[in-house]
């Protein structure tokens, strides 16, 4: 069966041919089940690999299959081939499942749109691209996924090009995921330069003994690749387009902005844990700035009003998350965060998205208010995500975040900290923005409130599953009780060696007491019920606070209200100031200095060529003296040599 | 009794035959009711036709006749070819020009005949006083042709200045030869060479062969012995000017090697460097003077003088090969100038007009053929394969890359690189430029078209298979040396 | 005896020469060209050319100084010769190279061997005009032929170019 | 040598030429008859094309389908023809060109075209020639032939606002440096024929020759300067965007295809080989012009304003690769810049070609002139986008492929300049993707784009088989990289024997005294026996 | 015994003499004498070096030199004469329409 895994990349690609090249006459829904279907049966194929893998002993579930060589040029061979493992499954069933659901939602949302197809057939390429990433054995493929989610995410977002600003955004995804990308790109090249090879397997062979523990040449690697990360999952430094991303349809936002594309790093990073292991630097690295963007993107998220904005955001800051597990070699309960993450941000996004379409295209939470009435179903699933989010036992968010910040507790205390500092404001500001929407008196525009509605079941049905796998997705990892966490044994295997190199031969994940696990359990719970008793606070019962509390700091809401000017900053640092030397370098050096050049020689010449006019007095006598100057020259040479 | 010198009629026939067609001429002149210059020219080309088999013979000879005054070689059996071909392309394309100018003269032809006939017996001199009268000859007869449009002040300006100067030279060249003279005993070029053999010459000898050097290059028209041409070339009739710019220059280039390498042997290092400079000036000054000009007939003329310069690089390299690289050159910028300057006989109107660059704006939407055929002309002036002109330069580079001249050769394409500016030019008024008048029709005379024609496939063919010209080049210089 | 002959003549010679080049009015000009030619024709004998002196005085003294005259008069050019205009820098400037290079070339004669001067009858046994009339029939009788079609062609040229406009 | 029965190189390489004259034949006024003609006589090369494509054996890296004339002998000049790995499928791509342009050019030229026509032919012969010839002086007349009809495209049927200047200016700039080329063939000829006895311009039997350090290094200047000014390199690339932009499209399109890779297929053919050590001693210089053009390409496109010109510019900085990946004298460096070359071709090409069709229908090229044409051009805007993807390296298209080869050779040399122009990556999705957006995307403020149509039949017969080709390269380059390996490896090998060899021979000529360098020096003869 | 050298350099001096008359005088007919006495110095130094080498070729040379001189003359004074009729002058410096 998993030798068949290349037809779960095929089936989207199938689905995004038909309806980009043939299905220019076909109606929607055609087209809409379609493409939906194609994911499923991605979805079908992952599960049933997965049941194999179940299937086989822990020690030997990963399965390597070769379509074709790709590239064969001296000693580079790179094939299209698939890697199948535990870790691959799982993202490959994330992102098929996930994928699929969205998929049918979006046939609701979208109904009617002008380029209803053109959205199916980029999102079917998206979804191929994803898989390939997290389905490729080897480096040069997972870049081809890498880059090829980046393409789609630049289409979609560009989605609404009539849209300046759609537009805009979609660019500067594309841009700024080129950047990491460049880190990328390089760090694949020292690796080949390194290991004279590209697979994965191949290349964690030879790691120990091609590397040293600690060396400069493995923490170069991984930093490069993490460069690549931070840019595909908007980390600090590069997480500046994932707002603006939000341009799109709410749909693309769930799957690409919340569920999927912005994960792979985190995909990439656990991949490679053996690598990172081996650079204990790079993985302080991987986890200050994951722990930092966790908190930063958070704050920005309190002060947002644009609900879509909120949840971006919160997507940022949840990927910090991930990232910290994964610097504090926490590499299963990343992934397993970002699975649940993957539940409850899709759907917290597409629920945003029903409010949307009720409120006929209305984001900005100061104009929503009381919606719960009108939309139960939204608000109901809305809620669901909110508290998985926040991690109120027993959503999924729970398990899978305590298990982060204890291991983050693990490393070092200040790691929880930021955690904590970060859990709080996100349980904060996800009741702030439930309250703001459903509760409270409406606040709708009235021409909006004349055609307020519920949305289709078509697209409340997907609400209401993801709402239920966010409920009970995080059963299957309870931390606590070893055997329990079914997720993190499931993963094991992937993670040994790693997990191997970082706590020597003896300690092995989920070994440690049971008192401080409750202990931490109780605080992070403590904090979330804390920041939604803040958020009620001030959003129910004394409406009047917040703006107490920005007048009280006017520059420090000002300075978070606007993202702390970081795209400003970016724009006069780098945008600006190489638009403006490009044209310096056209004019003053392309049009001026070497043209300037070629034709000064031109002019010289003419120039010359009139003097020699001049010469040509057409007075005999000057020719006549010009014979007689040759004659002297002539004699005077031979003569007096 | 007086001894009856050896008379070896049969040596100098082509170079006879023409004198004889000219006496013809003027007998036919006095008959032939003027208006009617088709027959004279026909007799004309009669008798070049003639020649042309009269020259046969030539190729396999190898001595001297007339008490060793001239010498009959391959040599100058090849020189004849270039000769008689520029006369005949040069008689074609005439008559319908004398018609236009309305100078019904058959003595023209006689004075081209004669002329040519001067020439022959340069090239095939073996006696500084032989090269004097048949360079006297033919320059006498060029003064009166270049003067010949009555009444035209242009004309006569060409002339006197082309006599004036022509009369300078001649006598900087005789008082050279004087020198020589007192310092060899003789003339005869043997004599020459066995003097500059035996001894090392004296500074008398030194200067004499200077002023000879001078004497030549004012008839090749190199600078600074140069500055007549483009005056004279731009007032002289239009065929008169095309056979100055090859037959002259075929001649003048003939003698001056034939003098220079049979006589002046061991000495080469004085008189080439020299020559190194003039042609490096001459390349530059030639080029860059045409860049600017607006007359067709003053640009080709400073494009003469460059090629000058190109074919003296083939003397300073010097030996057979270089000597063999000049002859060809000679024979592909034969073809090449007279084709061109046919095009300006065919574009010109009545009274020298239309001779701007500016008049061949949109020549080739008018006339496509034409037009090509001038760019053929052209890209061959300018040295671009697959022409004459380009297998010309090749063989000049060549030889001087092979003699070790590496600067001169990277001057010559440098120059080369400069004159494709100019040439362009004219490309780029007849293509690519639109007439602010509607040009009036041409009349396609046939004898300026025939010319053409050869012109043109001369061009084209000895440029795609130039095995046979360099071959039969290279076997001509072989008596030289 | 030769000397004083010789400096005599010389004097003549290079002082009317110079006049010729001095002198404004074409009459003069003519006129001391003659005595140019009549000094030089002297010289000529001096050095036993005989014939080529006769030649000098008849053809040239003769015949092409008439012509000149004749032009001279002919186009009653003797009236300007105003048009002699201040010696510029062209002049000094052209008078000076000249000058320089006759210098070079006469720093040439100072090298010459001194060669004994043979006698006339090492040149010929008969004298000088019946050898020269013989080389020029026999060694030099191709150029003297050609010299007739250059002749020729100098008649054509003088008769068409000299015609009014048709 | 092996010949094959049938001259299928002459073939394909003057094929166009006779559809030239058969079409001089033709009466001028018969407009579709000329272009069926033209296109006909381009298909038939193509045919050609396939054929030769064919009995290319693919395991071989030595010249194959040789044909061999004596042209002059008696300066060893012969018309020599051969086919290898490097050169194969730039003559695939000018032969596939062939019958695109044709049809691209259906419309689009109304006036002269007859002579436009001719023009296309004679070019197509000059191009395949260049590519074929394996005689230094067949080599170099193919090169300038093919100089004069690209001059007539751009100056007759340019724009008439500067296609003048831009006529003549790259005519100029092209002159200089072949010129100064043949000069340094000459030495070549003649320092080889006194050397080996043999006076040959045949390039097989040069490559045995060993040319001395010193004359080395004067001659790959001078070649350096032919070739670099054609590819072009960095300083020496003012003539392009005037070309370019002044020229027809199917001038441009041709020009950008074809015109430039004969400048880098100058150096991997001709220029390296030759003088192998004066190369890698040059690589430090022309790695760094390389990288230089790669990101100053980039931004300066990045600010144009003219969609040609833009296009034009980022040809500097994709070309800037292929000398790079080139100078890095490593498998996977030269595959890809070959690679690449085909590359560049394909997809600048189609992006002319791009140009060209809005071109036609709006007579702007100001990027400020559009906005929002994806509404009104579908279709257009779906081909538009892929040849910008596959020309910002995209992988699975054909971009990504040959870059990285490229980025991999490099790096493993000198790793640094490998992450500069890494980063050129980013500065290309940057310019390509803000033209795109500027063009496509946004909404109509032009009234003048409301009408525009959609593709047509023929403009999307013409930009199919690039496409094609596009998708093919960037899927499974297996089929481009395996025939040209060989060749690659044996262009590599030559290199590194012939380098050695010369350091030995200018060891042991330290040693003894005798030194036979050149003499640039005025009276020279330093070459000359016969003294 | 008149030394050699003598003739020579008064024939040298006259031969510059006529150079400087050709590039200083404007009139026309007297530039074509000047002409005439360079041919003249010429033919002196030609006589001198016959003598003093005992040969005859000197003399012959003297001969073609004066037909030469004889026609070029002819032809000359038939353009003077020409150019006369067309613009009533025979100054040197008023003939330069064609220049540059």
């Amino acid at each position: 069966m998993s030798d068949l895994v290349w037809l779960i990349p095929l089936f989207p690609l199938i689905g995004c041919a038909l309806n980009g090249l043939i299905g220019r006459r076909w109606p929607e829904k055609i087209i809409g089940w379609i493409g939906s279907a194609a994911v499923g049966a991605s979805f079908v194929v992952a599960a049933s690999i997965f049941l194999e893998l179940l299937g086989m002993d822990p020690g030997s579930r990963s399965v390597e299959t070769n379509i074709y060589t790709w590239i064969l040029s001296g000693q580079l061979n790179v094939p299209i081939g698939f890697l199948v493992d535990p870790l691959s499954v799982v993202m490959m069933m994330v992102v098929s499942g996930v994928g699929c659901i969205i998929h049918v939602y979006s046939i609701g949302y979208m109904a009617g749109e002008v380029g209803f197809r053109r959205y199916f057939t980029y999102l079917n390429l998206f979804v191929f691209a994803m898989l390939t990433l997290v389905s490729a054995n080897n480096f040069l493929l997972m870049f081809v996924g890498w880059e090829g989610v980046g393409l789609c995410s630049y289409l979609l977002i560009g989605y609404y090009y009539e849209k300046k600003s759609a537009s805009d955004a979609g660019k500067k995804a594309f841009v700024v995921n080129r950047v990491g990308d460049f880190g990328f790109l390089i760090g694949i090249l020292l690796i080949f330069v390194t290991f004279g090879t590209l697979n994965f397997t191949g290349v964690f062979a030879a790691a120990p003994d091609k590397l040293t523990h600690g060396g400069t040449l493995v923490t170069l690697i991984t930093l490069l690749l993490f460069v690549g990360a931070t840019g595909k999952s908007a980390q600090i430094p590069l997480y500046t387009w994932l707002p603006d991303a939000m341009e799109g349809p709410t749909p693309v936002s769930a799957l690409i902005h919340a569920a999927t594309m912005v994960t792979a790093g985190v995909y990439m990073v656990s991949r490679l844990s053996l690598l990172y292991a081996m650079a204990p630097v790079s993985m302080t690295v991987v986890a200050v700035i994951g722990g930092a963007t966790a908190v930063y993107a958070a704050t920005i998220g309190i002060t947002q009003f644009d609900i879509k904005r909120v949840l971006a955001y919160s997507t940022i800051s949840q990927l910090g998350y991930m990232f910290m597990a994964c610097g504090v070699g926490a590499f299963a309960s990343g992934i397993f965060h970002l699975m649940t993450h993957a539940f409850f941000k899709a759907l917290l996004f597409m629920a945003a998205g029903s409010v949307m379409h009720a409120l006929s295209g209305e984001l900005d939470m100061r104009y929503m208010g009381g919606l719960r009435k009108k939309l139960p179903y939204t608000h109901l699933t809305y809620i669901f995500g909110t508290l998985a989010i926040a991690g109120i036992f027993p959503f999924a968010g729970f398990f899978s975040k305590d298990e982060i910040l204890f291991f983050a507790f693990e490393r070092h205390w200040a790691f929880w900290a930021l955690g904590a500092i970060a859990a709080i404001m996100t349980s904060f500001y996800m009741f702030r923005s439930v309250f703001m929407t459903f509760y409270g008196e409406s606040r709708v525009t009235p021409e909006a409130a004349k055609h307020l509605h519920e949305s289709p079941p078509i697209m409340t049905i997907p609400l209401v599953i993801l709402a239920i796998l966010s409920l009970v997705g995080g059963l299957v990892g309870i931390p606590i009780f070893a055997g329990l966490n079914r997720f993190g044994d499931f993963l094991a295997p992937v993670f040994a060696p790693a997990q191997a190199i970082l706590h020597g031969a003896h300690a092995e994940a989920g070994h440690h007491e049971i008192t401080l696990e409750l202990g931490l359990l109780a605080v992070s719970l403590a904090i979330a019920i804390g920041g939604f008793f803040l958020a009620r606070w001030m959003y129910i019962t004394d409406p009047s606070v917040p703006d107490k509390v920005i007048s009280e700091y006017p520059d420090l809401h000002e300075m978070v209200y606007h993202k702390y000017w970081v795209d400003e900053i970016y724009d006069v640092l780098f945008v600006n100031s190489i638009v403006r030397f490009s044209r310096f370098l056209w004019k003053a050096f392309d049009d001026a200095v070497i043209d300037g050049i070629v034709n000064g020689v031109a002019g010289a010449m003419r120039g010359w060529a009139r003097g020699l006019r001049r010469v040509q007095t057409g007075l005999v006598k000057d020719y006549a003296l010009s014979i007689l100057f040759g004659v002297l020259l002539v004699i005077g040479y031979l003569v007096l040599r | 009794m007086i001894p009856v010198p050896e008379v070896n009629l049969g040596g100098i026939l082509p170079a006879l035959v023409l004198c004889i067609a000219g006496l013809v001429v003027i007998g036919a002149g006095l008959f032939v009711p003027r208006g009617k210059l088709t027959y004279t020219a026909l007799i004309s080309l009669v008798g070049i036709i003639i020649a042309f088999m009269a020259n046969s013979h030539l190729r396999y000879m190898n001595q001297s006749a007339f008490a060793g005054l001239v010498v009959l070689d391959p040599y100058g059996w090849f020189l004849n070819i270039v000769i008689l071909t520029a006369v005949g392309l040069t008689i074609l394309m005439s008559v319908r020009y004398l018609a236009d100018e309305g100078m019904q003269l058959y003595e023209y032809f006689v004075l081209l005949l004669f002329a040519s006939a001067g020439m022959m017996f340069m090239v095939s001199a073996n006696h500084l006083l032989m090269i004097f009268v048949g360079l006297e000859t033919l320059s006498i007869s060029i003064y009166i042709l270049a003067g010949i449009r009555p009444g035209k002040p242009r004309s006569q300006e060409a002339a006197l200045k082309y006599l004036l100067l022509g009369g300078f030279a001649s006598g900087i060249f005789l008082y050279g030869a004087a020198l020589l003279y007192g310092s060899a005993g003789s003339l005869s070029l043997p004599v020459l060479a066995e003097y500059c053999q035996k001894w090392d010459m004296s500074l008398m000898a030194k200067a004499g062969m200077g002023l000879l050097l001078v004497g030549f290059g004012f008839k090749i028209a190199v600078v600074p012995f140069h500055m007549w041409t483009p005056d004279v070339y731009e007032g002289a009739p239009t065929p008169i000017t095309a056979y100055m710019s090859v037959g002259v220059k075929a001649a003048a280039f003939a003698a001056f090697a034939r003098v220079f390498f049979e006589s002046f042997v061991g000495v080469e290092v004085s008189w080439a460097i020299i020559l190194w400079v003039i042609a490096a000036v001459t390349m530059i000054v030639g080029n860059v003077a045409a860049l600017v000009q607006e007359n067709i007939k003053r640009m080709l003329a400073y494009s003469s003088i460059a090629h000058a310069g190109y074919i003296l690089i083939g003397m300073v390299a010097g030996r057979e090969a270089g000597v063999s690289a000049l002859l060809y050159y000679l024979l592909a910028y034969t073809f090449t100038n007279l084709g061109a300057f046919a095009v300006v006989v065919l574009v010109g109107r009545k009274g020298e007009a239309n001779v701007m660059i500016d008049d061949y704006r949109g020549l080739a939407k008018a006339h496509p053929l034409l037009a090509l055929a001038m760019a053929i002309f052209l890209f061959s002036l300018a040295g671009i394969p697959p022409t004459a002109g380009f297998v010309g330069k090749f063989s000049i580079f060549t030889a001087a890359v092979k003699a070790g001249y590496i600067w001169l050769v990277i001057i010559g394409v440098l120059t080369s690189a400069v004159s494709v500016f100019y040439y362009f030019r004219v490309v780029m008024k007849m293509y690519m430029e639109v007439p602010d008048t509607e040009p009036s029709a041409l009349q396609f005379a046939p004898g300026t078209v025939v010319a053409l024609v050869i012109a043109a496939v001369g061009v084209v063919y000895i440029g795609i298979f130039p095995t046979v010209y360099l071959n039969l080049a290279a076997e001509s210089v072989k008596t030289l040396f | 005896m030769k000397e004083l002959i010789f400096y005599a003549l010389g004097a003549v010679t290079l002082a009317s020469a110079f006049l010729v080049v001095l002198l404004r009015r074409p009459l003069h000009n003519v006129l001391f060209m003659i005595l140019t030619m009549i000094g030089l024709a002297g010289l000529f004998v001096s050095l036993h050319a005989e014939f080529i002196a006769m030649v000098q005085l008849i053809v040239y003294a003769g015949a092409v100084m008439v012509l000149f005259l004749f032009v001279i008069m002919l186009l009653n050019l003797d009236q300007l010769h105003t048009q002699e205009g201040p010696r510029g820098l062209r002049w000094w400037a052209g008078a000076l190279i000249a000058v320089s290079v006759a210098g070079l070339i006469v720093l040439g004669f100072k090298y010459l061997a001194p060669r004994p001067i043979p006698p006339m009858e090492r040149i010929a046994g008969i004298n000088n005009t019946a050898l020269l009339g013989r080389e020029l029939f026999t060694t030099y009788l191709l150029p003297f032929e050609v010299a007739s079609i250059l002749l020729l062609a100098a008649i054509i040229g003088a008769v068409i170019l000299i015609r009014k406009q048709s | 040598m092996e010949s094959s029965s049938f001259p299928w190189l002459s073939f394909i390489v003057f094929v166009p030429l006779v559809g030239a004259l058969l079409l001089l034949f033709l009466d001028r006024r018969y407009h579709t008859l000329l272009r069926w003609v033209a296109l006909v006589t381009m298909l038939a090369d193509l045919v050609g094309g396939i054929v030769v494509y064919w009995m290319f054996d693919t395991s071989s890296g030595a010249m194959q389908l040789s044909e061999f004339h004596r042209w002059v002998p008696s300066w060893g000049i012969a018309y020599k023809l051969g086919i290898d790995g490097i050169s194969l499928f730039l003559i695939m791509l000018t032969v596939l060109l062939g019958p695109i342009v044709i049809l691209a050019s259906w419309k689009d030229i109304q006036n002269r075209v007859k002579e436009f026509l001719v023009c296309l032919l004679v070019l197509q012969t000059g191009m395949i020639g260049v590519f074929l010839s394996m005689d230094l002086f067949l080599f170099y007349v193919f090169w300038e032939v093919m100089l004069i009809p690209m001059y007539l495209l751009i100056g007759v049927w340019g724009n008439p606002a500067r296609k003048l200047y831009a006529a003549i200016k790259f005519v100029l700039y092209t002159i200089v440096g072949s010129l100064l080329m043949l000069a340094a063939i000459l030495v070549l000829y003649f320092m080889a024929g006194q050397a080996t006895g043999v006076y040959t311009f045949d390039l097989l039997k040069l490559y045995d020759f060993h040319v001395p350090l010193q004359a080395q290094f004067w001659m790959f200047l001078a070649f350096f300067l032919a070739f670099a000014i054609k590819v072009p390199m960095f300083p020496f690339h003012t003539w392009l965007p005037d070309a370019h932009t002044e020229a027809p499209t199917v001038g441009s399109v041709v020009l950008a295809a074809v015109l430039l890779k004969m400048g880098t297929y100058g150096f991997v053919r001709f220029a390296i080989p030759l003088f192998p050590n004066a190369a890698i001693d040059a690589t430090w210089w022309i790695s760094v012009l390389a990288v230089i053009g790669i990101i100053y390409g980039a931004w300066v496109a990045m600010v144009q304003v003219d969609v040609k010109r833009l296009v034009a510019f980022s040809s500097v900085s994709h070309l800037g690769f292929v000398m790079l990946g080139m100078f890095s004298f490593t498998m996977q460096g030269v595959q890809g810049s070959i690679l690449q070359m085909i590359n560049h071709g394909l997809s600048t090409g189609a992006l002319f070609l791009i140009v060209g069709i809005i071109y036609e229908r709006r007579h702007t090229r100001l990027i400020a002139d559009f906005g929002g044409i994806s509404k009104v051009m579908p279709a257009f805007a779906v081909f538009f986008m892929i040849f910008t993807l596959s020309s910002i390296g995209l992988p699975g298209l054909n971009g990504f492929v040959g870059e990285f080869l490229i980025l991999l050779g490099t790096f493993r040399v000198h790793p640094w300049y490998a992450v500069i122009a890494a980063s050129g990556v980013i500065f290309a999705a940057v310019y390509m993707l803000w033209m795109f957006q500027r063009v496509m995307f946004g909404k109509i403020t032009n009234p003048k784009n409301l009408g525009l149509k959609d593709l047509s039949a023929r403009e999307v017969v013409v930009l199919l088989p690039l496409l094609a080709f596009v998708v093919w390269i960037g899927v499974y380059p297996d089929t481009f990289l395996k025939p040209m390996e060989p060749a690659v490896k044996k262009f590599i090998e030559r290199v590194e024997t012939k380098r050695a060899a010369v350091i030995k021979i200018e060891n042991a000529r330290k040693l003894t005294v005798t030194n036979s360098g050149l003499k640039l020096t005025l009276s020279g003869r330093g070459l000359t026996t016969d003294r | 015994m008149v030394p050699l050298q003598n003739y020579l350099i008064l024939s040298a001096a006259l031969f510059t003499l006529g150079v400087i008359g050709v590039m200083v005088r404007r009139n026309l007919i007297v530039i074509l004498m000047c002409l005439e006495l360079m041919l003249n110095a010429v033919n002196l130094t030609f006589i001198a070096f016959a003598r003093y080498l005992g040969s005859m070729e000197g003399q012959i040379f003297v001969l073609f030199i004066m037909v030469v001189a004889a026609a070029e003359v002819a032809v000359g004074l038939a353009i003077a004469v020409a150019i006369f009729r067309q613009k009533g002058s025979i100054n040197i410096n008023d003939i330069n329409l064609m220049k540059w």
